[in-house]
């Protein structure tokens, strides 16, 4: 009888992570498009347009980076859109009262964050499952802004504001360059923090890391708090791009933002996913966009194909992570 | 000792054989080359450590999982399992580890979950009919419930007679059984082991997984080892001592009275718990634990042996009472015990103590975050560093570090829970039911880790329902009873019989 | 005197529709009567406008003001508010279906017509042309972008280079109008079916320091703004305040028992930099028109 | 055995759901403040205006109790309603249009159930993908455009009454009692508890979950087909954006009604009550003729608090 020790079982080493693995494949897919469109147009590889894909697509991608801590804990926000609206209501009316835009925008965020740590508050302290929860908030918040603003619109606002969303620096919009840094704080906030990695456990089995002594009721509302914040960020950039605000804008803006999320790899069931991967996830459905634009198809083929993109998308994930495993 | 082996020469064909069974998984070979013959009548013991492909087999053997190579023979004719139909045609039924409950349906509905009686309208149920059928069922093994209760109401205890009473219903052939004791209490076992016995005499063959020695010598017939994925030996209990059974299944020697050096004097008192009532079922709890001392919590099950550990570690909210740890009195949440030194070992690692989803590493490293990384960034190497080095500390069988937690056998899963407590460098470690599911080596390891933490002047408050391991390991003990403690037991009077008497429910 | 009007109007968050709003307000503030308003709390839902319908027959008020989410989709409504015999006027949409008092609204055909012909004379009849056009299947914007395509027609020299939608949402207009400049390397006229989405692809144009004249439909405040500022060339004016103070004024006289007139179809105005000034003034202090006027003001 | 004794009846008071206590105090505000509230005519109204989420919001809570979503449900109500028209339209055939509205429905029930089970893609994905799909086939059949001129016998359907009670409020209670049967008299009933519970049990017990998944999100799909009848019989037209945000209506309507969204634990009535409590607010709202952003406003409050008093009563 020969002795086997467990050491027989020797752990195969990969240099890459799983993530990165689906990192991969996913700028892989974006490429592809882009190859694609680059073929069918000859306007689409013009630096112009690729400035202004990246700057189209920071919009979605502020709110959905802050969405992606939250579906990591195995929630989800469904009020963002509405927080963007009445964030921007609020923090236009701000500036135009007191003409401080450093004041508008403290508003704006705040009101974001707020907003947030209330969804958190009902999903920790109320224990009201976060997808009725925010869908709850929704409402309130749009029935906060109609009263608001009363069917008005806000528009008009100074120019060094303005050049938030529409400057450039060095050649490139702000936007991006606000994209790249947020994407950089919250690629680090979730892979290097232990914060981000208590988010990841959270998500993954609440009551196990509430018994591993993580404060898990503490972690969502900062991941809440942070998402509205985020929402928050989103609305300034509104603000500052559009000149205007109105009750509406928030609409829009909610299902783009979940589905950047989701084909950026990120489940629902918490716990798997990453921000560069949103931003990859945001960056194909403006791209998708873009082309249709660029290429004159007819809007009404819009969502279909968006539609077919977002099973594609988390279908191909599936797919390539199970054969990795 | 693998040469001859009698009992296969007094009866002729086997019931049901298999024969080279290979089964890998992604980095594990969890079955390689296993032959095993079940004859009719018998109850066939299926040992080995955690992770040696018990499971795995009796999986293959019901038809979950498909084989990669290996042939099955029935009555001595050849047939495949593919589905677990196709077993069921066979006369195999299974009591798994992990339950197969469904939490919103009665008893009844889960019993005869797929062979409900037919109503009179063509896809409906006969109520009346399957609530009837439920209690004969119940009856035969002992077990006096409603069956119109829902399940989600059951605790684990009784969910495993349901999953028991499920499986006999099926009139099976061959009644598999993987652990089924781990989670039931000393009256049920005996129940369980009557059960057995009739079934037996019935010509039911029995196929039992335990990890527990005094049970393979009590019932089995013959005894199967496994060991890394490979059959060891077949033997029968008459001819093997539990030392050499021992030695089969982890290729070394291990001591079952678990020597330790008994500490004579004590350090200071680390927890205080003065007059502890809960809302969850427990009054007045007063417990002390020193320095080096390692104290059990004994008592049936549903005394409220877990609820006390919970109270303690802030995972259920204090009522009145005081626990004062280290001097400082404590009031709050589970992470606030977790700062202070606390360490919880919970008593269901699947849905309690891990992340299934997540690595070996994000699970060893999860409590001792701010330990490992005070700046507050987050290091994947450093986690690794420390994760492996408790691999080898605690001998986790897995291919990596970075292996899914969830695809370790049971036994590695609880090293895991363990581990993540070591790293966290904790000072009262509170076990409940820490061997569950563990194999006798692993168990003996892990006996040993705490006598070395305790030594190093940490702490021990262990929960178990197997009383011998209380009186092997501990330096004095509190009985529970009805939410209360009942006694206290020094060193000197730990006996099994005290233990009983104790705990025993009077009037 | 004392009268309820219940005011229908199509949703919360249009500027338009508030304007609307405004002028029944104060119509029937002059008149002695009160309004109750009723807004779908989703944006232009039909299923809750007809809900709405069916709740506002039951409390029965004296008359109703109508704007139908969906000009055809609301008939049944407006067929349930006739056999209740509750006087309705229907105002902006003209429904498809349905017995009315009197029709309130302007000819979104001719409105489109009007703007376009104006941008196109601004440019001497010739340059590229885009169209930005609001939502599908709505009754202003079919006929809105066929004024644009009759009068793109009348002149031969101007080239349209796209059409596509931006849903009446600023946003969209904005980002439909940045990927066009992308393919289209010389655009010299906007026509967008609104005044958010004129402003919007006005917000693109000066991103990417680009000119072009622009034109926008509804006369809102934020559209005087900009003409003002010579941002935006020309404003359609659909005179929502009108289209409430009228609506509302027939149905009360026509509980008293006075004349109404059957159809007023406010002219289209081009509000440009010479002729914005009756315009800026706040909702607030606008005066409603006089029963005189009305006849003035219609078309017909 | 100690055991058993733990598990007593609660309280019959603490079982009364949050959603009943939320619905009759309601009803018993709005009867005080709003006049007219409590005739028959306002009340059928209620009921009536309930009837096409009701139809939705059943199968929703069957496809809830699954551990599943269903996103698509209003986008392929609008499709199904669209259908109907147009194929009424061109056949003069009721029977017809409800044909090609549940074939269409069912479809892409199959679909969703298809993607789900098959392709194991998240049901929130999946059914996200296929609203998408299905609010793009609404657009390009209709062009954008209402369809209209459909058949008067489609219109009946919603107007008619049959002894007394309105059609649509006959359809809902049928359909309740259908539900009702199918979830807890037969054996298909009891494998959507399975499924939500314990899908290897299932499996154990030898029947296969995907399957009996597919079907469950293709009963979804046909409600959608018979609620798209009644949709396109309310306006008598067909509309490409009619049902849009309707699944949500459903989805808020199944939770406040107590389905939970874990282990397969399900409450057809409280879904039931769920739709009507949101239809008596409005309804109770449009008649003391609140501002409109108080209405908007107390939908979300109304989830929140029904959901909450849901909470306070199981920890209790
Ligand atoms: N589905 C799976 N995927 C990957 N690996 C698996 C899977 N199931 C089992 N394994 C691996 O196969 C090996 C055998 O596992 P098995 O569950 O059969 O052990 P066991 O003998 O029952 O142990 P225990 O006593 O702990 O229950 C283990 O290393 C385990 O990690
Ligand atoms: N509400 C309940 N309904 C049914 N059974 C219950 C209930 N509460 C407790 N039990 C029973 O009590 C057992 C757990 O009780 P508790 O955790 O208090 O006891 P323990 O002494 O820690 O037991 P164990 O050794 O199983 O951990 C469950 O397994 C269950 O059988
Ligand atoms: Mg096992
Ligand atoms: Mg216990």
């Amino acid at each position: 009888m020969t002795d086997i020790t467990k050491d027989a079982i020797a752990p195969p080493r990969s240099f890459l992570s799983q993530d990165a693995i689906q990192l991969f494949y996913r700028l892989l897919a974006a490429l592809l498009i882009c190859a694609v469109l680059a073929v069918l147009s000859d306007s689409f590889l013009s630096l112009g347009n690729i400035l202004n894909v990246l700057r189209q697509a920071s919009l979605t991608f502020f709110i959905a980076s802050g969405l992606t801590l939250v579906v990591l804990t195995a929630g989800l926000d469904l009020s963002v859109g509405a927080n963007v609206a009445l964030s921007a209501c609020i923090a236009g009316t701000v500036i135009h009262k007191t003409g401080s835009p450093a004041l508008g925008i403290l508003t704006g965020l705040a009101c974001g964050g707020i907003v947030g740590l209330l969804n958190g508050i009902m999903v920790t302290a109320l224990r009201i499952p976060s997808f009725i929860a925010t869908y709850g908030m929704l409402w309130v918040l749009n029935g906060l802004t109609y009263w608001y603003m009363a069917g008005e619109t806000l528009h008009g606002f100074p120019a060094g504001f303005r050049q938030i969303g529409s400057g450039y620096l060095f050649g490139l919009p702000i936007p991006v360059y606000l994209l790249l840094v947020f994407l950089g704080i919250g690629t680090l906030f979730a892979q290097r923090t232990i914060w981000g990695q208590e988010i990841y456990a959270i998500g993954a089995n609440p009551v196990a890391a509430r018994l591993s002594g993580i404060p898990v009721a503490r972690r969502l509302l900062l991941v809440y708090a942070v998402s509205g914040t985020m929402a928050g960020l989103a609305s300034i950039i509104f603000l500052s791009r559009l000149n205007s605000a109105e009750a509406d804008i928030g609409e829009s803006l909610t299902l783009p933002a979940i589905a950047a999320v989701l084909i950026g790899g990120t489940s629902l069931f918490g716990g798997v996913g990453t921000v560069f991967g949103t931003f990859i996830g945001a960056l194909i459905l403006t791209l998708v966009l873009n082309g249709m634009n660029l290429l004159s198809v007819s809007a009404n083929w819009q969502p279909l194909v968006t539609g077919i993109i977002v099973i594609l998308a988390v279908w191909l994930d599936m797919k390539t992570r199970r054969r990795a495993q | 000792m693998s040469d001859a082996l009698p009992i296969e020469a007094t009866t002729p064909t086997p019931l049901l054989e298999l024969r080279g069974i290979s089964k890998e998984f992604p980095g594990v070979k969890a079955l390689d080359d296993v032959s095993f013959a079940v004859y009719p009548g018998e109850v066939h013991m299926l040992l080995g450590e955690n992770g040696a492909g018990k499971s795995s087999l009796m999986k293959v053997l019901c038809g979950a999982y498909h084989a990669d190579a290996g042939e099955f023979y029935h009555n001595g004719e050849k047939v495949a399992i593919s589905s677990t139909a196709d077993a069921q045609k066979l006369g195999i039924a299974v009591i798994f580890q992990e339950f197969s409950l469904v939490p919103y349906l009665d008893i009844a509905q889960n019993i005869f979950l797929g062979r409900e009686p037919k109503g009179r309208i063509p896809g409906t149920i006969d109520r009346r009919k399957i609530l009837a059928d439920a209690r004969r069922v119940l009856g035969t093994i002992g077990f006096d419930i409603d069956p119109s209760t829902t399940v989600d109401k059951l605790g684990v205890a009784q969910q495993q007679m349901v999953e028991i009473a499920k499986a006999i219903s099926q009139n099976a052939r061959i009644l598999v059984m993987d652990e089924p004791t781990a989670a039931l209490s000393d009256r049920e076992t005996e129940l369980l082991f009557a059960l057995i016995a009739r079934l037996k005499a019935d010509g039911v063959s029995i196929v039992y997984i335990s990890h527990r020695m005094a049970e393979v010598f009590a019932l089995g017939d013959r005894i199967t080892v496994l060991r890394d994925g490979r059959r060891i030996d077949g033997v029968r209990p008459a001819d093997v001592t539990p030392d050499q059974l021992v030695r089969m299944m982890v290729g070394r020697n291990v001591d079952m009275t678990y020597p330790r050096n008994f500490a004579d004097k004590p350090g200071e008192i680390l927890l205080e718990v003065k007059g502890l009532t809960a809302s969850t079922g427990i009054s007045d709890i007063n417990i002390e634990v020193r320095r080096g001392e390692i104290v059990g919590l004994c008592g049936l099950v549903g005394s409220g042996r877990s609820e006390v550990a919970r109270a303690i570690f802030g995972a259920d909210p204090v009522t009145s009472g005081e626990i004062i740890f280290d001097g400082k009195a404590i009031a709050g949440e589970p992470d606030l015990a977790t700062r202070r030194g606390i360490a919880l070992i919970p008593e269901s690692r699947k849905s309690e103590g891990l992340a299934l989803l997540r690595s070996v590493s994000d699970n060893l490293v999860v409590s001792a975050l701010r330990k490992l990384f005070p700046s507050g960034l987050f290091d994947q190497r450093g986690a690794q560093r420390t994760s492996d080095s408790l691999i080898r500390q605690l001998r986790i069988a897995t291919p990596s570090a970075r292996q899914t937690v969830g695809l370790l056998s049971g036994g590695n899963q609880q090293k895991v829970v363990i581990g993540k407590w070591l790293a966290a460098g904790s000072k009262l470690f509170i076990f409940d039911e820490p061997t569950r599911g563990i194999d006798i080596g692993a168990k003996s390891e892990i006996f040993a880790l705490i006598d070395r933490l305790v030594a190093e002047g940490a702490a021990a408050l262990m929960i178990s329902s197997e009383q011998v391991e209380i009186c092997h390991v501990c330096d004095r003990a509190y009985v529970m009873r009805e939410g209360r403690i009942a006694g206290h037991l020094t060193r000197n009077e730990l006996t099994e019989e005290n233990i009983v008497r104790l705990g025993m429910h009077h009037a | 005197d004392g009268e309820t009007i219940a005011v229908f109007t199509k949703n919360q968050t249009n500027p338009f529709f508030q304007t609307v709003r405004v002028g029944a307000d104060n119509m029937a503030k002059t008149l002695n009567a009160k309004t109750l308003q009723y807004i779908p709390t989703k944006p232009d839902s039909i299923p809750e406008q007809l809900s709405q319908i069916e709740d506002v027959v039951v409390k029965k008020p004296s008359a109703i003001v109508f704007t139908p989410v969906d000009y055809k989709a609301m008939v049944p409504g407006v067929e349930k508010i006739n056999e209740a015999k509750i006087p309705v006027v229907n105002i902006t949409d003209r429904s498809a279906g349905g017995k009315f008092l009197s029709f309130v609204g302007a000819d979104d055909y001719s409105l489109g017509l009007e703007t376009a012909r104006f941008l196109l004379k601004t440019l001497g009849g010739k340059g590229n042309i885009v169209i930005i056009e609001g939502v599908k299947g709505s009754l202003t914007n079919v006929d809105r972008v066929r004024g644009f395509n009759d009068a793109l027609k009348e002149s031969p020299g101007a080239k349209l280079l796209a059409s596509q939608p931006g849903n009446y949402q600023r946003l969209q207009a904005l980002q439909v109008m940045e990927n066009l400049m992308q393919s289209n390397s010389q655009i010299d006229g906007v026509l967008a079916a609104n005044d958010a989405m004129a402003v919007g692809a006005i917000e693109a144009l000066d991103g990417a320091n680009r000119k072009a004249q622009v034109i926008g439909i509804n006369g809102t405040k934020e559209a005087i703004d900009a003409i003002k500022s010579g941002k935006l060339l020309a404003s359609g004016d659909y005179n929502g305040f009108a289209q409430g103070c009228l609506g509302t004024m027939m149905a009360i006289r026509s509980l008293r028992n006075q004349p109404v007139i059957a159809e007023i179809v406010l002219k289209p105005t081009v509000i440009t930099k010479d002729n914005y000034q009756p315009f800026d003034v706040p909702l607030e202090q606008r005066t409603c028109p006089t029963f005189e006027d009305a006849a003035k003001l219609s078309a017909k | 055995m100690r055991e058993a004794a733990v598990i007593s009846q609660p309280n019959p008071l603490q079982r009364i759901p949050g959603v009943a206590m939320v619905l009759v105090l309601l009803i018993a505000l709005f009867s005080a403040i709003a006049p007219g509230f409590l005739s028959v005519a306002n009340l059928s109204n209620v009921l009536v205006q309930s009837t096409i989420l009701t139809m939705l919001a059943l199968p929703m809570t069957l496809i809830i109790m699954t551990e599943g979503l269903d996103l698509s449900m209003g986008a392929v109500l609008t499709l199904t309603s669209l259908c109907v028209a147009i194929v009424s339209l061109a056949t003069k055939s009721m029977l017809l249009g409800l044909g090609a509205g549940l074939l269409v429905g069912a479809a892409f029930g199959i679909a969703n159930g298809w993607l789900v089970a098959i392709l194991g893609i998240p049901p929130f994905v999946a059914t996200l993908g296929t609203l998408g799909m299905a609010q793009g086939l609404s657009l390009i059949v209709s062009d954008g455009q209402s369809v209209v001129g459909i058949p008067h016998s489609v219109r009946d359907i919603y107007s008619a009454t049959l002894l007394g009670v309105p059609v649509p409020i006959v359809m809902a209670l049928v359909t309740y009692a259908a539900f009702h049967g199918l979830l807890y008299h037969t054996r298909f009933g009891t494998y959507i508890f399975a499924l939500g519970g314990n899908r290897e049990a299932l499996r154990y017990a030898g029947l296969s979950p995907n399957r009996l998944l597919i079907a469950v999100y293709a009963i979804g799909g046909a409600m959608a087909g018979i609620a798209g009848l009644l949709m396109t019989a309310r306006m008598n037209s067909g509309h490409p954006t009619a049902g849009l945000g309707l699944e949500f209506d459903a989805i808020a309507a199944v939770a406040v009604g107590g389905t939970s969204f874990e282990r397969g634990n399900g409450w057809l009535l409280g879904t039931v009550l769920g739709v009507i409590a949101v239809g008596v607010l409005r309804n109770g709202l449009n008649l003391i003729s609140l501002p409109s952003s108080v209405q908007v406003a107390s939908v979300g409050v109304l989830v929140i608090v029904a959901l909450f008093l849901d909470g306070l009563r199981s920890r209790a």
